[in-house]
């Protein structure tokens, strides 16, 4: 059995069923207990656990991950919510000199499970909070960097993420939390914290995303099929470790492929899916691979400038074109 | 910034027109923010909306105790110290549009108003963050001998950052020509300050930093105008940072978006009877310094303006899209 | 961790084998870490070697004053932490080495001594990021009700970055169990405190969170112990955080690499007459607790096992190549 | 006329000439002047210059950048020391959110052309003090990033820093601080923040790297010439603006592409070279670029497994000769 629930509903069941399942699971951020959370995913939990579980915390993020990974280290198992992971670069000392170093540097003699919920998103909020850095957390050993796009997805990676041992930076979007998907009827609906999947097949070009990426791939693939274009689409899903051989496999068969992201294109998370398949699939590559990104702009307030800053639909179907239209028999072996 | 003649209107520390100045500011920033929430329900503003409702006394009392010369940095909430250091409010409003004409080409918006002419080096949203670049304005001014003073505003929120910790120490240990000007207005967000900091006077933390502080009614102008001069005195003369604490309160929601459930309906009530413009007003009537008429005429001219800046604001254009890229750079960049 | 029984010796709050005890461990760490140092030059340790040598008293003092059950963090600065609370010298030398059999492996060196069995959590490089879990692991005993309080030691320098504001803040808004114990010796790395500290007396920044402190004489290792007494009992019996500021001195350069030119070698000298190991054997022969030769005792064994470690970890192995990649994960990972 | 210097000497030098011309410039950071720096860059300045130019700042990486963001809105020219940059994180909102944002933000009425030096590198220091984060920075619009290998580079960048209007993170490299150099004999000697160099020509093989791996490219390149190997060594120098047309137009000589980096492979400024080279000179590549960076791990304490961890000259040889063993024929279109 399985029910169509948004992604906000998915993630407030699997916070409430762990809640319920394990006493020394809270939750802990800045207002997510009387205000209900910016984006709404917490409320009501603060009149239904009390204050002892849904912590109120001050403005200091370097300190709440840092006291949450104490509590992750003393046997609880926090969650803590980042506003935005914009204001997650006040914490990042924590997040990779401490969190994710603590198992290893000590020789594997404790872990500090914390789980860090963040939200990436716009909307026309201008340059410090309109950013998302993903690629940054996919870049450290320690980390397991989750960035769904499907409310199962949401589900079922926090409750995993709440049941294991490493530490998690688990990273929502403010513009997806309404979208809306199947999820299964089952209190211990858990996922793996790892590989990517492949959501729709088509055997023209590949498209790698995550997260909002996702909802746009399928925008553009819908349009495109039209053409008789048709998109291989695979979710990354998570982002550390990454699963870049689902996309060497699909493209061994497309034989194009581009990624869609939301963050800076320079250092973006698709250069390296870009690095990794070109060492993957060096001989079925029949065009460069594409980066759909960001423009490389401090984000603008206005909306029209905001709005050609971020990939869309159109952006990705030109990536699309931008791939096919290289004409491998012209490709000269210099 | 007061007018330097030295007569004084009874019972006041400054002359008529610098009272009624503070009226009409007041009264601007009010009817500004009134106007902005309108537009904001149709649309034409979007993203984040920090009104200042309730608030305005610090910010008109404050800077009219500066020069010229001296800075000003602000959080997010930044329409009052734009209105009160006079930057245009249809180029304000034209901003909160995200117009070209906007005072910061329509990039910035509503948390992100400056006029670096003016010395307003910003509104900035993140919370605490501009502590630090405050620090560093009040540092060359010192250096470099120009007797700026720096007007530096955050939260009881910011308190709890660690930023806030840095750049008070720093400034204690340079002894830096800085105010701290601390709007206790309960909530940071829709948290009580009580859940969140381990002293409800937001001026203890100064301790810390055997830096001087003093609590002050942040909705009395006069007072607010008083006090901070004691303080620009004090940083002038060379004897390091202040702290102030100026307690106020918040009429409206933590920004546009906010559903208010953290608090009730009667507590926004009460404290509205401490609303800084009716108690200006009616001291102002009281000791007659002014008449209704008078009030009356800066009422009507105020509403004239602030209509002005959004019929400025909606006619305004947008930015063009090939400037996206302009500002990203100061010095070229040839490589691609 | 005092012995249970009631019966104390005159004139101290302690029986005589624990006041042995205590002298043994201060004997220990000093002459542990005059070996280190030797080693060090020899090659056999390598990167950074910070020595405690002038403050033990504060690590033996404050450790004998916990239970067992208590938690320890502290800064990189950790060999009388590790060795206070029992870490066996020979697995401490060994992890200087970076050998298989040293306390975390051969994985983190000198600065990241911990033995989980033992509640110890680490030392940690990062100033100051260590306060913040310090913190958490406090509010997980509240939270659990397990009656642990936490020993959190840092220095002077930490007291300056937002990571300690944050951590007393949250403390003391929580209202855990934790002390926070404050090693200030004057100086950090090379920059002396009234340099960068806007109090000299850190003791004081414990006002901005309305949180009790102490200021006390480190080089006391019996009122080290006494005054931690009373703050470990302060937090058990649920009256939240403390904050102590210990006085004390390092007689030896910040790390093996620092040429020491911030200081005089007259002030140094100064200090030695502080040495807490002399200070406390005088007491202890003075009130006729021990006699020379019993101390000659203590302090030959103490030689032998200082050179036992030192051969444990000469003689020990590298940790195995193959496994370099263990503990990046927990949970396994299957993509590669 | 030039003289043969080492960086550390090169940069003292920068530092010495841009504070004698521009009474503005100041050296903040913690233990810069007491104690002489930890890299013993500034030692002696403190008694040359005094208290007033050279700050002994608290530890409070956070308020130290910030302050020094706020001196260069105010006119001054500060050069901050981040002792190394491991402790870049507790920084980097200011870096991020503030320094690289408000000439944008503000629509160009300010800038904030604060200088940050820090250092990489690493020697038993275990984990929390031996990463590098260039490629985190590379990723940021607004900064600049150099991260040179020579002195002369190291002067004139600093040089040229000082006198523009960009924040520039300059990081250096403990491990090259002794390395030796010509460096030309002019005040005025600048050089553009921007560009990469061609340092060595060969037919066979392009190295790209920066910093410390600039000389492992030279050893290992010294060595394989006695085989006959002949590699192309291109110093990027500057990571943002990041010039990979000068390695494109270098791999359509060679072929083939080796890329050398102490960061983490995943997400390391590797991944960005090789995206962009697949794009840049898709039909020119014979074989898969290969990455040589460093063990995806915290890095440990002990002396051999740190070493296992970063690349040396024989890492660089061998990834040398993986993208030579690759035989072009053997590709398959598929
Ligand atoms: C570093 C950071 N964390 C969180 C936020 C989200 N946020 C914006 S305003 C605010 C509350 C600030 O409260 P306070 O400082 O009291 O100022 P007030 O809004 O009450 O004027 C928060 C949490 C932010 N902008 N920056
Ligand atoms: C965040 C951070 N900044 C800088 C350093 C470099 N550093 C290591 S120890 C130290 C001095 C710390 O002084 P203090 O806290 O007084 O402790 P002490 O060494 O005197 O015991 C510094 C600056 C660091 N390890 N971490
Ligand atoms: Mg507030
Ligand atoms: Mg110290």
């Amino acid at each position: 059995m399985a029910r169509d629930i948004t992604v906000r509903d998915a993630l407030r069941e699997a916070l409430r069923e762990e809640m319920d399942r394990n006493e020394n699971v809270i939750l802990m951020g800045q207002d997510i207990g009387a205000y209900g959370g910016s984006y709404v995913v917490t409320a009501g939990f603060l009149d239904e656990y009390g204050r002892q579980r849904i912590v109120d915390t001050p403005i200091a993020e370097n300190g709440i991950v840092g006291s949450a990974t104490g509590m992750a280290m003393g046997g609880m198992r926090p969650v803590v919510e980042l506003m935005t992971i914009n204001f997650s670069l006040l914490a990042i000392d924590q997040i990779v000199n401490h969190a994710a170093k603590l198992y290893s540097m000590f020789n594997g003699q404790y872990t500090a499970p914390v789980v860090i919920r963040t939200a990436a998103g716009w909307g026309q909020l201008a340059a410090t909070h309109s950013q998302t850095f993903e690629n940054w957390y996919a870049h450290v050993p320690g980390l397991r960097v989750v960035m769904p796009a499907t409310p199962a997805d949401h589900k079922g990676f926090m409750k995993s993420a709440l049941r294991g041992n490493d530490p998690v930076m688990f990273i929502e979007h403010s513009l997806i939390y309404r979208n809306r998907g199947e999820v299964p009827d089952d209190d211990d609906f858990t996922l793996p914290l790892e590989g990517s999947e492949v959501r729709r097949e088509g055997d023209h070009v590949t498209i790698a995303c995550w997260s909002r990426g996702y909802y746009l791939a399928v925008e553009a693939a819908e349009e495109l099929a039209k053409e008789g274009i048709e998109c291989e689409i695979v979710d990354m899903r998570v982002l550390r470790p990454m699963d870049t051989e689902t996309v060497a496999e699909s493209v061994r068969k497309t034989n194009r492929l581009v990624v869609v992201e939301e963050g800076w294109k320079t250092l973006g998370v698709g250069s390296e899916i870009a690095a990794a398949i070109q060492e993957q699939a060096f001989d079925h590559l029949d065009a460069p691979i594409e980066r759909v990104a960001s423009q490389e702009v401090p984000v603008p307030y206005n909306r029209e400038m905001e709005r050609s800053v971020f990939p869309d639909k159109n952006k990705v179907i030109e990536g699309v074109r931008t791939v096919l239209a290289k004409d491998v028999n012209t490709a000269t072996v210099s | 910034m007061a007018s330097t003649k030295k007569s004084r209107t009874k019972g006041f520390p400054l002359e008529k027109s610098d009272l009624l100045d503070m009226y009409r500011q007041m009264y601007l920033i009010r009817e500004f923010e009134n106007s902005s929430a309108e537009q904001y329900a149709m649309g034409k503003i979007a993203g984040f909306l920090h009104l200042y409702i309730g608030e305005e006394a610090i910010a008109v009392g404050s800077i009219k105790a500066i020069e010229e010369r001296d800075h000003v940095l602000g959080h997010y909430r930044d329409h009052g110290y734009a209105l009160a250091l006079g930057l245009d409010p249809g180029e304000v409003m034209a901003e909160l549009f995200g117009k070209k004409t906007g005072v910061t080409g329509g990039r910035g918006g509503s948390m992100h108003l400056a006029d670096a002419s003016k010395n307003f080096w910003g509104g900035f949203a993140i919370v605490s963050g501009h502590l630090l670049p405050s620090v560093g304005l009040a540092y060359a001014s010192k250096y470099m001998n120009e007797d700026r003073v720096v007007l530096c505003y955050f939260g009881d929120g910011a308190t709890n950052a660690g930023a806030f910790h840095e750049a008070m120490n720093m400034a204690a240990v340079w002894e830096l020509p800085i105010i701290f000007y601390c709007e206790n207005n309960l909530y940071g967000m829709g948290t009580a300050v009580e859940h969140v900091s381990a002293v409800q006077e937001m001026a203890k933390k100064a301790l810390a930093y055997d830096m001087p502080s003093m609590q002050i009614d942040g909705q009395n102008v006069i007072e607010v105008y008083e006090k901070t001069k004691e303080a620009v005195e004090h940083c002038r003369s060379g004897k390091g940072p202040m702290f102030i604490e100026a307690l106020t309160y918040r009429f409206r929601g933590h920004s546009m978006a906010d559903p208010e459930q953290y608090r009730e309906r009667e507590e926004v009530e009460q404290y509205r009877a401490y609303d800084p413009i009716p108690l200006f007003r009616d001291r102002l009537l009281e000791e007659k310094v002014v008449t209704e008429d008078e009030l009356e005429e800066i009422h009507k001219a105020v509403n004239e303006q602030v209509k002005a800046a959004v019929k400025f604001a909606d006619e305004s254009e947008n930015p063009p899209l090939e400037t996206l890229a302009d500002f990203v750079y100061a010095d070229p960049i040839t490589v691609r």
